[in-house]
């Protein structure tokens, strides 16, 4: 095996990338064009959503068609609060506190079912909350919608308003990623896998599949009440057709293109969310949904395993030259006795490439997001 | 004559090759052993055969060359498969799925005397006739992939740990069951099995797997006859 | 009284034009294992394909069966080049190409028929008939007849067929369907195909009531999964009976429960689903799932 | 922020604003080109297009600067989604001149503040919300469309003064379009003894089939409906479901699902209705009585030629936008520089502006506070073939 | 105990008593029931009537998860294995019970959590180590012959340091060798680990090699209860489950 994937599992690799990354963060919101910082801006909003969807999808394998609902949810409340006069901190706890626990009630019941009918639970949550919305014409200001003006940047900043509102972004939803990256490795990773995979097997490992499932779907409630914070942070505007189903759909949609049960992925599907429509806005407007099935499309085609995993397809390719020039073969283990088993597995994952050293189990293939906490 | 050769047979999972040269052939009629730790090979060895995995080498049956088929096609030239594990359809009854292994077939007839054949093999299935594949024990299960094999009439029938969970006097029966269909029809078989006084009750001769190739290929009286193997397989 | 009925009879056509759908959707994950979410979409273009042969002068009848043929070959096509490669992997990402050829296809029919509406000709003469004082009309009349048709013959073809038992296996475990020698890609194909040319009689179908336009079926969409999950994903009977009992129990919620009102009827076959699967998972006809450990 | 061109917000009148050259001027549209409501989408764009389209081809228009300029349109698809709105604009507002002819309330509301903070034009929009017609609270908007409770209230009034006794029963969409239709109608019909309102049902938009509520409403035996309701397969299917219950009232249809061609022709025979009524302000150009009309015939000519429009739109909204196109022109001619303030302050002082398509009788003024461009409407009755002026009822 | 499934009955009035550090051994034909009666002590499936007592405790109806909370582990009869993460990924998910926290703390990673995740991966590498599969720590699972499947499913209940372990059919699929090692290891662990075993297992071999007390169950009753060799030899347990002329060389 070769490069790419390798190359980024190396601790000082790893560790300068996240060097990189944060001094980017703070740099680029200054130098960057106004309407670049307002797309990666909106890419944020829509990463925490998704981040939030692939918790509960992604990672404990529940299917949530209503992801845009908690999204919408926390966009309101935030639009309400603000709309109150509210204290910006309290309208922030409430923004993901009410979705939350909105998203615990709505887990409590629907995790009982199982399979497709948390799916028709959890799409019945934007289909009805639309209506619902206007409906609640007192707090959501119905089909008009509600306007909050306050993330303006303060006089003290000396930032222009799109650059303010790119750092709020940057900081929250960074913040939510690393407390998200932590939360799927280790103990909960694993639980939220085997509830996925098997859930016999979950129980006996005492990991309720029941409780994991509610705090799966909660958890994802409270990420996607942040986004909706992040949302009325950069588009100042919320109505009922913020929470339309069809937007759960696409949500959906880029969670898989960007990679499932991926932090980085969920990275990558709220560009995908957000860059798409831009795309096929400038190749031809009038044929918004055939460019945008036919990229959903093309994508996956090429990278059934999402956007995040084109390191490992380049990889693919380069070793499926690499080995078409050096047959090889892999010795695996013999049974005969624990001690030639042993040696046999260090042959076994020597991978004939020269950039990974024989000894180098873990280089086989890329570890999967939830391994190691390390 | 031979119904089935293998000839430096070589089998990759992705990038990983798992079987280095593997050569056997069963003759027409004839029962093949495998035999091997776990890990060595037994299992891709068979999965080669029925092209559920990339292969490499020669794989000659009934004088043409399968390698690389598509595991229906094989089936199709009466090459049937007990595979390791649960090899059921869960969602269909017990009778369904002797329906479907008797797919290929067009003898109503033969169909239904077979399936009352298997039944009789196998008086617990009988008793769950209607029951969905996957509400079966797992000794059932196993009974209902056999069973599911031989309702397909085949030729060559490749016998993954076939005895795998079965209790000792099912085992017993079932392979009796095959030692006298092997009788009767003269199918031939390859078979891989952990319980080496099993297979060696039915066996004529025997390969032996280790770390994906062939090291030694013998009949069963000479093989049992070999200490290393005695050790490994036999026990005492 | 009166009114009462003429509702339940409404609900009755409403929930034909679901049940449509909802059966294309059973045949296509009976026959492979997915819920497809293009199924809408396929129907859409079917109905355009039909649209466009009468406006080139064919006559009604032979349009329509020219482009259910035409849907047989377009789904086997795409299960081919498209869903083959999806098959084996994870089912999420199978349910997101679906929902890209969803995007894909209903592009395309605005691409080329534009986003008007187009008027696609009845297919029953219009008129009505008089049923315990309520009135019904023809092409209700006529699509519950369809609908009770197809549905029989989905069921033949599952329970009575060799055909419906070799889609399922294929669909429940394709490598041990393979091992008994059943041609599972040429299965797969026939499964998509079928179930794109049932597509296209649901499409023409509901095309003369709600006017041809690219996104016709996308709220018939949802309501189509709802009797799916709600009537049993195995079940054709099952299904159409969902179907019914949410346009009918739709349309009596809003006309007789204040708070509902037509705003929130689409609540009603959601608190139905909730209802009815908390006690019976596996819906109301479904057959029970056994996993074992 | 170091790297920043000069804001939208130059106050500066001889700079020019974004968007403008000395031979062209863009403008920007941002509309839904997909999903649901695409249909009438697609058609705003289409209708500008054309009308600069045949400008343009003919040399361009001549400003109030003394430049001729050709008028360049961005259009950009939003999907009916508000955040998608506005992105859309905060990708344009630096580019174009100003916005234009876009519709729909949410999407137009999702950046109307940002507008007016950024001091972009965005004017002549489809949409019947007042907010964008009132000059305080949105100094740099305006409407076109009338507002829709205008249109309901100019039925009301002319079904209070029939003088006879009416039922009315009343499907309204729930959503700012239909609620604004029944609010202007219960205006018109304030203090008149002589009506009263049977019953009042609502459906979505997305809803496939509205026969329950037509049940229902059948059932009070209203000799009136007002159906405010803007989906036309929906209208269509309204039409006949009605009729097969027996159920014969007179109708009201809101001025973009009136079509002649488009519905009323399209449902199985409307002949059945005493009256069908609805408003308007332009001809409707599939309509049998305007086939010969040179306005029309220029009009279908332009969008073929320009937009790509081959065939008769379904919706009214191409014309709309066409006329918004002639208004946009008449600013441009008063313009005297280069400037978003000064195009505001020309746009502002139309008044009796005739547009292509107008009836008679109506007129384009952008002179009057609170009022969109368009705000005089009239109620109009079915006759067969189009639509005739109703002064009174009959 | 009795266990039912639509008009089918699974158990009937099985009953039996496991002394504590006792292997205990449950065997019988193919459908007697000896998984069900697994799924009822482990809580998967609910018995219909009579009861289920851990140390006294009754525990027929809990959850599973709540009696692998208090110290019940088991295998199962077909490995369930998360195939696509790695061998020691799959291990520690037995330690879940072990590790303290909740998702509160271990989304801030605090160092109790930090701390608690490396003893554990280090006692579970010890543990794989232990029975030989230590090579094949980093491998992902599906990446194994199906032979050592039931090997890793047994080091990943054993982390769950439970004080009753029920292992359904743990020598189906291995060689011979193999199974003698494992009668070692089960040994062991009944030894130094002070764990009360219930092993269901087909291998006669082991069964006699292994178990202190056997049960036979058949169609869901159970036929006699006794020592191993008592019940190779009695002749009810040689008709219904070794069969008459298999009886000599299963031994
Ligand atoms: N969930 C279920 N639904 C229906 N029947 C079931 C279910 N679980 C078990 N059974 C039936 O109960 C009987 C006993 O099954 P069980 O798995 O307990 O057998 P077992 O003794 O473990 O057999 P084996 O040795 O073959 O594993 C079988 O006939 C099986 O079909
Ligand atoms: N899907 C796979 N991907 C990668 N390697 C695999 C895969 N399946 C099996 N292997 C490897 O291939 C080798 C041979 O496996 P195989 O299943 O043929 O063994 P076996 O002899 O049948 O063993 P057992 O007795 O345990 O069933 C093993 O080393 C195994 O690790
Ligand atoms: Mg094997
Ligand atoms: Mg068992």
């Amino acid at each position: 095996m070769s490069t790419l994937t390798a190359f980024f599992a190396k601790a000082w690799v790893r560790r300068v990338t996240v060097v990189v990354i944060a001094a980017l963060a703070v740099i680029l919101p200054l130098v960057l064009p106004a309407f670049a910082n307002q797309t990666i801006a909106r890419i944020g909003v829509f990463a925490v959503a998704v981040l939030g969807l692939n918790v509960v999808m992604g990672y404990t394998g529940q299917v949530s068609l209503g992801q845009i609902f908690f999204l919408g949810l926390g966009a309101y409340v935030t639009a309400y609060g603000v709309t109150q006069g509210w204290n910006i901190v309290l309208v922030f706890v409430l923004s993901l506190v009410i979705p939350g626990v909105v998203g615990l009630l709505v887990a409590l019941a629907a995790a009982r079912l199982g399979g497709l009918a948390i799916a028709m639970v959890t799409i019945a949550l934007p289909i009805v909350g639309v209506p619902l919305a206007k409906r609640l014409e007192d707090f959501t200001g119905g089909s008009q919608g509600l306007s909050a003006n306050f993330s303006k940047a303060p006089a003290w900043s000396t930032l222009y308003d799109d650059q303010w509102q790119l750092y709020i972004v940057l900081l929250i939803g960074g913040i939510v990623f690393l407390l998200t990256r932590s939360l799927v490795r280790g103990k909960y990773g694993r639980a939220f896998a085997i509830v996925r995979g098997n859930e016999a097997v979950a129980g006996s490992m005492g990991v309720s599949p029941y409780r994991y499932k509610v705090l799966a779907f909660t958890v994802a409630s409270i990420i996607g009440g942040v986004s909706g914070f992040l949302y009325m942070v950069v588009v100042q505007y919320t109505s009922p057709e913020t929470m339309s189903f069809g937007h759960s759909i696409t949500l959906l949609a880029s969670m898989v293109i960007g990679g499932a049960a991926s932090i980085f992925g969920s990275v990558l599907g709220g560009a995908y969310y957000v860059l798409v429509p831009q795309l096929t806005n400038i190749i031809d407007p009038n044929l918004t949904a055939l460019l945008q099935g036919a990229i959903l499309l093309v994508v996956l085609f090429v990278l059934p395993g999402g956007l995040v995993s084109l390191p490992r397809a380049i990889d693919r390719l380069s070793s499926r030259v690499h080995r078409s020039a050096t047959p090889t073969t892999r010795v695996p283990a013999i049974g005969a006795s624990p001690a030639t088993r042993a040696d046999a597995a260090a042959v076994e994952h020597q991978i004939p490439s020269p950039a990974t050293t024989a000894s180098d189990p873990a280089a086989k293939r890329p570890p999967t997001e939830r391994q190691g906490q390390a | 004559m031979t119904l089935l050769e293998l000839e430096g047979v070589t089998a990759s999972y992705g990038p990983v090759q798992v079987l280095g040269g593997v050569s056997l052939s069963v003759p027409d009629g004839g029962a093949v052993g495998i035999l091997g730790a776990n890990g060595a090979g037994k299992t891709t060895t068979l999965r080669a055969i029925s092209g559920t995995v990339r292969t490499g080498g020669r794989i000659v049956y009934d004088g043409r060359d399968i390698r690389g088929m598509r595991p229906d096609r094989v089936a199709a030239l009466g090459i049937a498969h007990v595979p390791e594990g649960r090899g059921t359809l869960g969602a269909l009854t017990v009778h369904e799925n002797l329906r479907v292994g008797a797919y290929l077939r067009k003898d109503r007839k033969g169909i239904a005397t077979d399936i009352d054949y298997c039944l009789a093999l196998f008086p617990q299935l009988q008793n769950r006739i209607r029951s969905n594949g996957s509400a079966l024990s797992g000794g059932e299960q196993q009974m209902l992939a056999i069973a599911r094999a031989f309702m397909s009439r085949p030729r060559l029938l490749l016998l993954d740990e076939a005895s795998l969970g079965l209790a000792p006097g099912t085992a017993k029966s079932v392979y009796e069951a095959i030692r006298r269909l092997r009788k009767e029809s003269g199918i031939a078989m390859l078979v891989v099995e952990q319980n080496a006084n099993l297979a060696f009750s039915l066996v004529d001769s025997a390969t032996v797997l280790e770390t994906g190739r062939t090291v030694l290929t013998g009949s069963s009286a000479e093989l049992k006859g070999m200490d290393e193997i005695r050790r490994a397989y036999l026990g005492g | 009284m009166g009114t009462f009925i003429q509702l339940v009879i409404d609900g009755l056509s409403t929930g034909s034009v679901y049940a449509a759908l909802a059966l294309a959707i059973v045949l296509v994950n009976q026959a492979t294992g997915l819920i497809n979410f293009a199924q809408g979409g396929m129907a859409v273009l079917s109905a355009y394909i039909a649209f466009a042969l009468t406006q080139l002068g064919a006559p009604l009848i032979l349009a329509i069966l020219a482009s259910i043929v035409a849907s047989l070959a377009l789904g086997a096509l795409i299960e081919w080049y498209l869903m083959r490669r999806f098959e084996r992997g994870d089912p999420d990402t199978a349910v997101v190409v679906t929902i890209g050829l969803l995007t894909l296809i209903t592009g395309i029919c605005a691409w080329i028929w534009s986003y008007d509406n187009q008027i696609f000709p009845p297919l029953f003469p219009t008129g009505t008939v008089t049923v315990l004082g309520a009135v019904l009309s023809f092409s209700s009349l006529g699509t519950i007849i369809v609908i009770v048709a197809i549905m029989v013959l989905l069921q033949v073809l599952f329970v009575g067929t060799k055909l419906g038992l070799a889609l399922r296996a294929v669909a429940i475990n394709t490598q041990s369907a393979a091992f008994s020698g059943l041609p599972v890609g040429r299965l797969l194909m026939v499964g998509w195909g079928l179930a794109a040319g049932l597509g296209a009689v649901a499409g023409i179908l509901v095309a003369p009531q709600l006017s041809l336009t690219p996104g016709m079926m996308d709220n018939a969409l949802v309501y189509a999964l709802a009797a799916v999950i709600l009537g049993g994903l195995s079940s054709p009977i099952g299904v159409v009976i969902a179907a019914w009992l949410i346009g009918v129990l739709e349309n009596l919620a809003a006309a007789y429960i204040g708070f509902i009102g037509y705003d929130l009827k689409i609540a009603v076959p959601f608190i139905l689903i909730f209802v009815v699967l908390i006690g019976r998972p596996q819906g109301l006809f479904g057959r029970k799932a056994v996993v074992r450990v | 922020g170091c790297s920043r061109g000069g804001g939208g917000t130059s106050s500066d009148s001889v700079a020019p604003s974004p968007g403008i050259t000395e031979t062209a001027i863009t403008l920007g549209i941002t509309t839904p080109m997909s999903g649901t409501t695409a249909g009438p989408g697609t058609c705003t764009v289409a209708g500008v297009t054309a009308y600069f389209g045949a400008k343009n081809a003919a040399g361009g228009v001549k400003f109030g600067d003394g430049k001729t300029r050709k008028v360049e349109i961005k259009p950009l698809d939003d999907g009916y989604d508000p955040q998608k709105a506005k992105a859309n604009y905060d990708q344009l507002k630096d580019s174009v001149f100003a916005m234009t002819a876009g519709l729909g309330t949410p999407t137009n509301r999702a950046w109307r503040e940002a507008a007016i903070s950024d001091g972009v034009p965005q004017v002549l929009v489809m949409t019947g919300d007042p907010i964008f017609s009132d000059q305080k609270q949105s100094p740099w908007q305006l409407g076109f469309v009338p507002i829709y409770q205008n249109e309901g209230e100019a039925f009301g009034t002319l079904l209070a003064t029939s003088g006879s006794e009416h039922k009315v029963a009343v499907l309204y969409q729930n959503d700012d379009y239909g609620k604004g239709y029944v609010e202007g109608f219960k205006k018109g019909i304030e203090g008149a003894s002589n009506i009263t309102i049977a019953e009042e049902l609502s459906y979505e938009a997305t809803d496939a089939s509205v026969d329950g509520q037509l049940t229902q409403l059948a059932a009070t035996g209203a000799d009136v409906f007002f159906n405010a309701m803007s989906i036309t397969p929906l209208v269509i299917s309204s039409l006949n479901k009605a009729q097969s219950l027996g159920w014969t009232p007179n109708w009201f249809l809101p001025s973009n699902t009136s079509s002649p061609g488009g519905i009323l022709q399209k449902a199985n025979d409307v002949s059945v209705y005493p009256g069908i009524y609805s408003v308007a302000f332009t001809k409707a150009v599939q309509s049998p009585a305007f086939a010969d009309d040179e306005d029309v015939k220029t009009f279908l000519s332009d969008l073929k030629a320009y937009a790509d429009y081959p065939d008769t739109p379904a919706f009214p909204h191409c014309a709309w936008s066409y006329q918004v196109g002639a208004t946009l022109e008449q600013a441009f001619e008063k313009m005297t520089s280069p400037t978003r303030d000064d195009f505001m302050k020309a746009l502002r002082s139309i008044s009796d502006f005739s547009a292509p398509l107008m009836l008679e009788g109506t007129a384009v003024d952008t002179t009057a506070d609170g009022q969109p461009a368009v705000s005089t409407v009239f109620v109009q009755k079915y006759n067969g073939k189009g639509y005739a002026t109703a002064t009174s009822w009959e | 105990m009795n266990l039912h499934f639509g008009g089918v009955t699974v158990l009937e009035g099985v009953s039996f008593d496991v002394e504590p550090g006792q292997v205990f051994g449950l065997v019988g034909p193919n459908g007697a029931g000896k998984t069900s009666l697994f799924n009822c002590i482990s809580g998967h499936y609910k018995p219909s009537a009579g009861s289920i007592l851990i140390e006294g405790v009754e525990v027929r109806g809990s959850r599973p998860a709540t009696l692998a909370r208090h110290g019940l582990a088991r295998t199962f009869q077909h490995p369930a294995l998360q195939l696509r993460d790695t061998v020691l990924e799959n291990v520690l998910l037995g330690a879940h019970t072990r590790l303290p926290g909740g998702p509160l703390e271990w989304s801030m990673r605090s160092p109790r959590t930090t701390r608690s995740e490396k003893a554990l991966r280090t006692e579970a590498l010890e543990l794989l180590e232990r029975n030989g599969l230590g090579w094949a720590a980093n491998v992902r699972a599906d990446e194994l012959s199906h032979g050592l499947h039931k090997g890793i499913e047994f080091c990943r209940a054993l982390l769950m340091r439970p004080k009753l372990l029920l292992l359904d059919e743990p020598a189906a699929g291995l060689p011979h060798n193999e199974v003698e090692q494992l009668i070692q290891t089960v040994k062991r662990v009944r030894d130094e680990d002070d764990v009360t075993v219930v092993i269901v297992e087909h291998h006669m071999g082991l069964i006699a090699a292994l178990t202190d007390r056997v049960v036979v169950l058949d169609h869901g009753k159970s036929l006699m209860e006794g020592t191993a060799a008592q019940a190779q030899s009695d002749p009810r347990v040689i008709e219904a489950y070794i069969g008459k002329d298999a009886a000599g060389d299963a031994a």
